[in-house]
């Protein structure tokens, strides 16, 4: 690699979920990032959504403090309104050249205060909230919008179309307004490229047989999101466009513009099925007495705990699932409804509703293959990113990869794991350059001590509508006012905008201000930005407080204003006086030992040991058995049909060949101690592995145990197959689970392309001469969700219906006249995979649906069995005396997960699969900083998932292992060591591991690095000699005396 | 207006009547048999008194000085005191303790040099007293852990009392000792005889066989001045056995150190005033953490010392009257006679 | 009737932050009513419990002299609950006060004398009083002449400095100041020496070698040095004759002063200390700060050395 | 009872002797009749003096932790100290809790055949003086002015004793054997059982009456090994957790949480119960929580050196029905 004078540059196109995901993970890796984003504002599409499955989080909630922390960050430059022209040169040294369009807002200048927007006399359709409604020709995006910059839309100005007005130049305070800016190029110099740009609904015109935009209340999945939406054109309620009453029977219609060959989409949306129960369940929350159906063909809720959210919808929210697919829709005249007309049990049906929402799917546009043609990468037949089974995140072009729906419509978890996957990628491209220097300059202290009269300032958040709607926030920002200590309370209107933080800022500087309290939605997504606020104010971070005046008062007091207006006054007093009594807390720093330890030699585990070790950071890789490759050593090939031996093959190579890789195969975690950035962990060797260690690799010196100093850990230990006990199997000969199948067929089809019928004897021991010969079997059946999705495993496998599909396929292709019968559920071949099981159908695959309660019997004679199947469309018993009963079993997780979860500290899921800290956007990371989840461990996937999870935990782990040093928690607990008495209970209760005696005094002690504040000891503690930082006992009691 | 102190007679079938008589005017106290003679509690009928009794568990201190009394009440929110309690608790009816021990009697006469001398006065304290006449009884049958005439005390102490009571054969001998004593017997004089030379010889007699029945353990005098040597060895070990908790001083009827602390509710405060024990660890630690008694020994001994060497030179009274309480109910039997006795054996 | 628990509401008029590390504060009060400014008669070495409602009440000596018309200076140290809510008070809020209690300085045995104060850190508060009541125009004739020796650990901690400065400058009084650690603006008059020992050994935690401490003639003149106030006193070596010493500091001040003036030939029936005891009532009732048979609110503050020889040694 | 007191004194004098020991804690003879005390022995004290009858009440464990503060060396000698059943299972309380190190202590067990309640007795004496005590085997003699009255211990034994299920001290290094009554330890205790059997509001009616007799003197406190906190609860003033005052709410608060933090700890000795001057039954209420905690976990306190107390543990099968919603 070339020298360059320059640190880690990469450039992120796209500004969305993926995008900023991408440009978090590098610019916490010392990476400076190129953000282009086209639209005026980051966020993307998650930033329009109401909420997200299967947590019902809000969306913008739980997204808004990435933006925030994007908008801030020094090491990510946001370029907003702005397009790649030219990539010229190849990795490491891309020469790229932006073009950035006029705002007609100096983004400098302009502090987002919004009177521009009251002003401005022209209205235009509101792109944010789908032109449900109007927002201002001056304005910002959406209230949360980064950068909460104001733009002018040219096309509507009246001083652009008649040279006149410049109203909003006239109320301009900052002078921020500039009619005369052009647009602008920028040209850039980037090791790598992200390409993280998002697909686009389907335009359901298209499909006019549904009659949007013919009909009124036929609307879209997205703007159906922005009615549910409290910051939306009906701010929340639930109201149809026609008339603008509550609806009451409600229909979605699933796979609009998506599995249809007819527009030519044949691939599947991958979120839709469950973003329409999503949406079932909270119309339930917004309105009383609804009725809602779900018209689609399968229900693909292949993800964690998403069978379980089916059901919620199904059993709890009035939520009906039809399985068929609706011909057309037209109109009752006189009320505007919409009626469905669709096929089931061979009637034709029709059924009127009061709103109708179609479930749009995803599509590529002519805008994305410019932009593919101008980076120079190839784009596959339904325009998406081309890329491979074993290259998930990689384009054709070396240096620039792909993350999010680009690459094939997905969720959005997976498309935050491969943005941390493809910053991961493009880390390893720059691993030859210095990381960015990030000096971060806080202005010092201001010194508070407990004499200091306080001073407290209150900021009480409209949240747009969400709070004031309910509470009133005039009266709540009055009575504060009176309270003692308080010196300033005032209203926002969005108290996390960027403005507010600036004013905030101002007040304490102003009025002195020693404690502050927000009152707003949660400290859970919003207290970092506030703490943040203060300490860039100079003030300690802890002398704040948070009200959650959203999530605990307006939100469930809806209907009794009055009363929550009292409850909010009480919940900010208690602030107050919680705030009062806060103190400023420090946070210890830790140094961070750089290497890594990877548990697990699988597929995950490999990828994620290379892709620490190719950007220069040691890893121990630990596996328990005598040679790397776990479970993709039993999977010959991929659904797309490729080998899987020789991509194993050459990564293990990899592996073995990598100077900072050591790898340690037959071993076992003894024991883990310590913290992030400091763990030893001990590791054990099995006797017969010891020689294996010895002789063929000559790395590891022959001995029984290992110590490993490491500073994070990945956990990439994979899931086990289920052995099945039903069906005979393991009785009658007949009775194989898919990956015995696949084995078998996998030794057939070389055989068989080497000539015809040569083959005699594929596998004479495993398989006897049950498939002497492949041509001889006549009928092959195989039952789905054998040990999933039943009361033994609740979930989904994910990857079982397409295993089969890929069975079936291959069966096909060897022998074309063996008949094949699927017996499923639903057929969950999401995504790209849908391709496949319409192939399959196409090559005589037969489907055969059955019902969870009717499960396919197998009756087993003398020399066959039969399989009896109640088969639910037609409601007809079918019979099958097939050669092959093959089982699709399912993945369970790993018999140790549990001694692993409790040597890490580490959460498993009700499902036995580790936990991650988020289910939407941190799902590689644990709530314990310092490890990492990839792989089968987390929960069933494919090999391409599995790769971009892997690359996903690598590039998690580099946003420690980059840095020298990190801080520990602020809010720890401590001993008052004059009332501790050294009984030790808190050391046994610590699910930490964080406190000792110390044998000297005989009192407790807290390892603050360990201590993660959840307050156990301090519950426990007789003689209240523990107490928690920032929850001290003193501290809550003057919080209840508020009461 | 009394000159001298007057001798009377009063035969027990009067009693009921002579009671009767006095509740007119005063409301009555004394050791009740319903509560097993626990404290001092207001009685309304003659059979009521429990007159055989020992001592009342509780001393008689908390009916002048109870163990939580509120100094004044306060409004947080408008930063001002309300009333004091001295002004809500009016003690309108005048009361009688009837059936005191002489013991407890005198403790009141030595809680009266803290409280009521003009020093500054405590009104809490000198309203009770001053609308309170103490009746007290004779003991002719003191308890095996009397020890009143080590102390200077006895069965048949007048100190503290406005009156005493000695029970003969078949009549009360009355004695007054006080002008509020007179004034307190004035309705029911014409009950009332004058005691002959027989009856005072009869009490007498009684009085000499109570005093003969209590050992002199040890003499007071001498014991202030061996405690002078504030660093003897025995408080070194005196202690050991002491748990720390406040029975003996809770219990005593002279203890009276006290604590002040703020009680608040939402806006609704008041100080009050409670007992407090120099037993407790707590009882001097400074706001530093400095703590001028850190251990048990350091207490014990200003227990011994507050009442046997600093009363006496502060206010010339022994403050101990021998009634035994802290004798009968320490947790660990540590007997304050033992402890005299090894004191005075020191050397 | 006067009912000595019941505080009298003041009103803080003025709060003035005394040290750097901003946990001693002075507070000036001034009485609601005027009747009971009247009653409010005292003499310095008195002290007062201030009261907060809801809070509790704590005893404070009392900083400003008779001598000052209309208001009164508490200085407190930032301890404990009560004084932790005094210092977060505001100017103009109402507080109680009760008062004044304990024993003066023997102000009268002093007229006619010498007298030398001897303070250290935040305990400079009633010898302040002492002070500003010995200045006053009209009772500085009764006595003769005045030295003031005030010690703190750095310059940061010295009380107030306005008028320490003032005394510096003031004909008629010698005041040596002295740190045990100045900074870089801090000018000893006098030059270290590493040959004298301290007379108490250096906080430990500091640890090394202190830089070390004047020796040769007695300091005839005030000024501003470096060094602790034993050592000062050794070296300020004032005449015990005609002179009555009052002295108010820290424990360990105290233990190595004593016998530095003792051996400057000082009697103990000449030398004043004022003591801090846990309180409550203030009043000789609540019998919890007794030394002996002495209580600290009623007997004390002041005693006199001769006098706390006789009593045990439990404060 | 001679017999025992014999050997105590004889295996004390030769830990003297043998230089094991520098100070033993026994009991000597009380003051007062039906009682003893704690004594303190040191070499040169009279060992002789050591008692051992029906009357020897004090839990002595208490005073481990206050003369031998969180001391976890070696160097010193152990503390020698003679223990009944129930002043074992406190010491294996204050070892499991670390106020003392096994090997600090030489612990004399006596296979304890009950203690005699001092007021059941009195309670029969009509106030009269008692001139002398006698014991036997099986009964207290006790000798009035006008003549002598007998009672058998078995009806007169402390409650604690009456249903004691371990006399037997749990852990010591010389064992006396005494006479152990054949009394039948029942769990739940009856008389507590009786108590839990009631409805809520009359069970706390009956706590409410107890505990309004208290005077916060805090001997049940400072009588239990259990209590060595270094600040309890209840005198703390940051925060002050209770208000100092003896009003019912007060009273109340202190003991509900003094016997919570019993839970799982206390060993049911009686301590409190005979300190209290005001004859609050605060065993009633620890007893009910000792049954509780074996019911449930299936614990008793004092047994063992090595189990887990189940405060100190979690286990996902743990009862949860006292979750319930609020009515």
């Amino acid at each position: 690699m070339k020298e360059m004078n320059s640190h880690k540059k990469v450039m992120v196109i796209g500004g969305g979920i993926a995008g900023v995901q991408a440009a978090l993970d590098l610019a916490d890796s010392g990476v400076e990032v190129y953000l282009i984003e086209r639209s005026p504002s980051i966020g993307g599409r998650m930033a329009q959504l109401d909420k997200t499955f299967p947590t019902n989080d809000c969306s913008l909630c739980i997204l808004s403090p990435k933006l925030v922390e994007a908008g801030n960050h020094p090491c990510i430059n946001i370029i907003t309104n702005a397009t790649v022209e030219k990539v010229k040169g190849d990795a490491p040294h891309f020469k790229v050249k932006i073009k950035k369009e006029p705002r007609y807002v100096d983004e400098a200048k302009c502090t987002g205060c919004g009177i521009c927007m009251a002003k401005c006399p022209v209205k235009i359709p509101d792109t944010y909230n789908m032109g449900l409604c109007d927002t201002k020709c001056i304005h910002i995006p959406f209230p949360q919008a980064v950068p909460a910059v104001a733009l002018i839309d040219k096309d509507h100005c009246i001083y652009f179309r008649r040279g006149k007005c410049r109203i909003c130049e006239k109320f301009c305070e900052p002078k921020a307004i500039d009619f005369n800016q052009k647009e602008k190029y920028i040209d850039l110099e980037v090791g790598s490229i992200i390409l993280a740009v998002g697909l686009t609904e389907f335009d359901a015109v298209l499909k006019d047989e549904y009659g949007y935009k013919i009909y009124p209340n036929v609307v879209t999945s997205m703007e159906f999101e922005r009615i549910l939406s409290a910051s939306g054109p009906t701010q929340g309620h639930v109201l149809r466009p026609s008339d603008a009453k509550e609806p009451k029977r409600i229909a979605f219609i699933q796979c609009v513009g998506s599995r249809d060959t007819q527009i030519g989409n044949e691939y599947c949306s991958a979120f839709c099925c469950m973003q329409a129960a999503k949406d079932a369940i909270i119309i339930t929350e917004h309105l009383s007495d609804v009725e809602i159906s779900v018209f689609g063909m399968d229900i693909r809720a292949y993800g964690k705990d998403f069978d379980k959210f089916i059901e919620r919808a199904e059993n709890e929210h009035n939520t009906r699932f039809v399985r068929v697919r609706v011909s057309s829709v037209d109109v009752d005249p006189v009320n505007d409804n919409p009626i469905v007309h669709y096929e089931e049990d061979g009637h034709v049906r029709k059924e009127a509703f009061d709103l109708l929402i179609l479930s749009v799917g995803l599509r590529s546009t002519p805008q994305l293959r410019r932009l593919s043609a101008k980076l120079g990468i190839k784009l596959d037949e339904s325009g998406f990113v081309h890329t491979t089974p074993f290259a998930p995140i990689s384009t054709s072009r070396p240096g620039i990869f792909v993350c999010g729906t680009f690459s094939g419509p997905k969720d959005i978890p997976e498309s935050v794991i491969e943005a941390s996957g493809a910053a991961g990628s493009a880390g390893v491209i720059l691993s030859g350059f210095p990381n960015k220097e990030i000096v971060v300059e806080y202005p010092s202290e201001i010194p508070i001590n407990d004499g200091d009269r306080p001073k407290v300032g209150v900021f009480v958040c409209h949240c747009g509508i969400n709070i004031a709607a309910t509470v009133n926030v005039k009266q709540v920002v009055e009575y504060i006012a009176t309270l003692p200590y308080v010196v300033h309370s005032q209203a926002m209107l969005f108290a996390c905008s960027q403005d507010a933080q600036k004013l905030i800022t101002e007040k304490i500087h102003e009025l002195g201000l020693n404690r502050v309290v927000v009152a707003a939605c949660t400290p859970r997504t919003h207290e970092p930005l506030f703490q943040e606020t203060l300490k860039k104010s100079g003030l300690n971070p802890y002398l704040f407080e948070f009200a959650n005046i959203r999530d605990q008062c307006s939100w469930v007091h809806q209907k009794e204003p009055e009363k929550a207006t009292e409850k909010a006054k009480d919940l900010v007093k208690m602030a107050v006086f919680k705030v009062i009594n806060l103190e400023p807390l420090s946070k210890m720093r830790l140094s961070i030992n750089k290497n890594s330890l990877v548990i697990g030699g699988g597929l995950a585990g490999v990828t994620a040991a290379l892709g620490l070790a190719e950007q220069g950071y040691h890893v121990d890789l630990v596996e328990k058995e005598s040679e790397l490759g776990g479970n993709l050593r039993h999977i010959p090939y991929t659904l797309e049909g490729e080998k899987t031996g020789p991509f194993l093959k050459s990564l293990i190579e990899r592996v073995n060949a990598h100077p900072l890789i050591a790898v340690n195969c037959g071993a076992e975690i003894e024991e883990i101690n310590g913290f992030i950035g400091d763990y030893k962990t001990t590791i054990k060797f099995n006797t017969n592995s010891q020689k294996y260690q010895y002789s063929e690799l000559g790395m590891i010196e022959p001995k029984e145990r290992k110590q490993i100093e490491h500073g994070i850990i990945i956990v990439a230990t994979g899931a086990q197959e289920y052995q099945p006990t039903e069906y005979f199997y393991g009785e009658d000969k007949k009775v194989i689970t898919q990956r015995e199948l696949e084995k078998i067929l996998a030794q057939v089809n070389p055989l068989r392309q080497a000539g015809p019928r040569k083959l005699k004897v594929a596998n004479g021991k495993q398989s006897d001469n049950l498939i002497a010969d492949i041509d001889h079997l006549s009928s092959v059946v195989m039952i789905q969700c054998v040990g999933s999705r039943d009361d033994k495993n609740q979930y989904c496998s994910r990857v079982c219906c397409s295993t089969a599909v890929k069975n079936a396929l291959m069966l096909k292709q060897l022998a074309p006249r063996v008949k094949v019968f699927i017996l499923y559920r639903d057929v969950r071949t999401y995504g790209m995979k849908e391709l496949y099981y319409k192939k399959a159908r196409e090559s005589g695959v037969i489907f055969i649906q059955y019902d969870k309660d009717e499960k396919p019997e197998v009756i087993r004679n003398e020399n066959s069995l039969c399989v009896e199947v109640k088969e639910k469309i037609m409601n007809k018993t079918l019979q099958f005396t097939p050669d092959l009963l093959v089982l699709s079993t399912g993945i369970i997780p790993n018999s140790d997960n549990k001694f692993l979860s409790q040597t890490l500290k580490v959460p498993l899921g009700t499902d036995g699969f580790f936990l991650e800290a988020h289910v939407k956007l941190r799902p590689v990371d644990f709530a314990t900083d310092g490890v990492f989840v990839c792989g089968l461990a987390h929960y069933p996937k494919d090999i391409s998932e599995t790769i971009a999870q892997a690359k996903a935990a690598a590039s998690r782990a580099l946003t420690v292992l980059s840095k020298d040093e990190i801080e520990a928690e602020g809010k720890v607990a401590y001993i008052n060591e004059t009332r501790c008495s050294g009984c030790g209970l808190c050391v046994d209760i610590c699910a930490y591991r964080a406190i000792e005696l110390d044998p000297e005094k005989n009192i407790a002690v807290v390892n603050e690095a360990l201590c993660k504040g959840c307050g156990t000891c301090a519950a426990s503690c007789r003689s209240s000699a523990i107490n928690l930082k920032g929850f001290k006992d003193e501290q809550i009691l003057a919080t209840l005396a508020a009461i | 207006m009394l000159k001298e102190k007057r001798n009377l007679m009063l035969y027990k079938q009067d009693f009921e009547k002579f009671f009767r008589l006095l509740s007119e005017t005063f409301t009555i106290f004394g050791p009740s048999k319903t509560d097993g003679s626990r404290s001092f509690t207001k009685i309304d009928a003659s059979d009521e008194i429990a007159f055989d009794y020992e001592n009342t568990k509780m001393s008689l201190k908390e009916f002048f000085f109870p163990q939580t009394e509120t100094l004044f009440f306060f409004d947080t929110e408008k930063n001002e005191v309300k009333q004091t309690d001295v002004e809500t608790n009016k003690h309108d009816k005048q009361n009688i303790l009837f059936g005191v021990r002489p013991c407890d009697a005198m403790s009141i006469s030595f809680l009266d040099k803290v409280f009521n001398a003009n020093n500054p006065q405590d009104l809490y304290y000198t309203r009770r007293r001053k609308s309170t006449r103490i009746v007290s009884f004779a003991c002719t049958n003191p308890a095996s852990t009397c020890f009143c005439t080590s102390v200077g005390c006895g069965p048949d102490s007048e100190t503290g009392a406005d009156i005493i009571f000695f029970e003969l054969n078949g009549r009360y001998f009355i004695k007054t000792v006080t002008p509020e004593g007179e004034k307190t017997i004035k309705s029911a004089e014409k009950l009332l005889n004058p005691a002959t030379k027989n009856d005072i010889e009869e009490k007498v007699h009684l009085m000499k066989t109570a005093n003969s029945n209590l050992k002199k353990i040890f003499d007071s005098g001498n014991l202030q001045k061996k405690l002078d040597n504030f660093n003897a060895p025995y408080w070194g070990k005196l202690h050991r056995k002491c748990l720390g908790c406040g029975i003996c001083t809770y219990l005593c009827p002279t203890c009276h150190c006290f604590d002040i602390t703020d009680e608040v509710i939402k806006s609704n405060g008041r100080r009050i005033r409670t007992w407090d024990s120099c037993m407790f660890s707590l009882f001097t630690l400074h706001a530093s953490g400095h703590n001028p008694r850190p251990t048990q020994k350091e207490r014990m001994r200003q227990r011994i010392m507050h009442k046997f060497n600093y009363a006496p030179k502060y206010y010339g009274k022994t403050f101990c009257v021998g009634c035994g309480r802290c004798v009968i109910y320490c947790p660990v039997n540590m007997d304050i006679r033992d402890v005299m006795k090894e004191i005075m054996e020191e050397r | 009737m006067n009912n000595p628990y019941v505080p009298m509401p003041v009103r803080i008029s003025d709060i003035i932050t005394e040290n750097e590390a901003r946990d001693i504060k002075t507070f000036k009060l001034i009485f609601e009513n005027k009747e009971d400014e009247k009653k409010f008669s005292f003499l310095p070495g008195q002290f007062a419990e201030l009261s907060i409602l809801g809070f509790g009440e704590c005893p404070i000596g009392i900083a400003s002299s008779p001598t000052e018309d209309g208001f009164l200076l508490f200085t407190v140290k930032r301890a404990g609950v009560v004084t932790t809510r005094l210092h977060r008070a505001e100017i103009g809020e109402t507080i109680g006060i009760r008062g004044p209690l304990g024993n003066t300085y023997p102000i009268q045995d002093m007229e006619g004398h010498n007298v030398l104060i001897i303070g250290g850190g935040f305990a400079f508060t009633t010898l302040r009083s002492t002070i500003k009541y010995i200045l006053e125009k009209r009772n500085r004739g009764s006595f003769k002449d005045l030295t003031v020796i005030y010690g703190a650990r750095n310059p940061g901690e010295l009380i107030y400095k306005d008028e320490l400065w003032q005394w510096e400058k003031q004909s008629g009084m010698k005041t040596y100041i002295t740190v045990d650690k100045g900074d870089k603006n801090w000018n000893p008059l006098t030059l270290p020496s590493p040959r004298c020992p301290p007379p108490y050994p250096p906080p430990t935690s500091g640890g090394g070698q202190r830089r070390g401490y004047y020796v040769g003639e007695g300091l005839k003149e005030g000024g501003r040095y470096e060094g602790f106030v034993p050592t000062i006193l050794k070296e300020v070596a004032p005449s015990p004759k005609d002179t009555i010493a009052l002295i108010c500091g820290p424990p360990i001040m105290i233990k190595f002063t004593l016998p530095i003036l003792t051996n400057l030939g000082f009697v103990p029936e000449s030398i004043f200390l004022s003591l801090e005891m846990r309180m409550k009532c203030g009043i000789g009732k609540c019998g919890r700060c007794n030394i002996g048979h002495k209580y600290v609110c009623k007997d004390g503050p002041v005693f006199a050395y001769a006098e706390l020889q006789r009593l045990p040694n439990e404060y | 009872m001679r017999q025992i007191e014999y050997e105590i004194i004889n295996t004390v004098e030769k830990l003297f002797a043998d230089k094991k020991i520098d100070i033993f804690i026994g009991y000597k003879k009380g003051t007062l009749s039906l009682q003893t005390s704690p004594y303190f022995l040191s070499e040169q004290d009279d060992v002789r003096k050591l008692v051992w009858n029906s009357f020897c009440s004090n839990n002595l464990a208490v005073f481990i932790p206050r003369i031998i503060p969180n001391s976890k060396s070696k160097e010193s000698k152990p503390v020698g100290i003679l223990c009944k059943g129930c002043d074992s299972r406190s010491l294996v309380g204050l070892i499991k809790e670390k106020q003392i190190n096994r090997d600090n202590l030489f612990i004399i067990g006596i296979s304890c055949p009950g203690i005699v309640d001092r007021r059941k007795i009195l309670s029969r004496l009509d106030g009269k003086e008692i001139i002398g005590i006698d014991e036997d085997a099986d009964s207290i003699v006790v000798k009035l002015k006008d003549g002598e009255k007998r009672f058998e211990k078995e009806e007169y034994l402390c409650e604690s004793c009456l249903n004691c299920a371990h006399p037997t001290p749990s852990i010591y290094d010389v064992l006396i054997r005494g006479a152990v009554y054949s009394l039948q330890a029942i769990t739940p205790d009856p008389i507590t059982k009786d108590f839990s059997s009631k409805p809520r509001e009359e069970r706390w009616k009956i706590f409410e009456t107890e505990v309004s007799k208290c005077i916060r003197c805090y001997a049940c406190r400072d009588a239990c090994p259990n209590c060595y906190c270094k600040e309890c609860f209840a005198e703390q003033t940051k925060p002050q957790w209770l208000g100092v005052s003896k009003g019912l709410s007060e009273v109340i608060f202190y003991h509900i949480v003094r016997i919570l933090h019993q839970a799982g700890r206390c060993v049911d000795c009686g301590a409190c119960v005979r300190a209290c001057p005001m004859d609050i039954n605060l065993r009633l209420f620890t007893r009910v929580m000792v049954d509780e905690v074996k019911e449930r976990f299936g614990y008793e306190p004092g047994i063992s050196l090595k189990d887990t107390p189940p405060l100190a543990t979690f286990s996902a099968d743990d009862k949860q029905e006292f979750m319930t919603e609020p009515e």
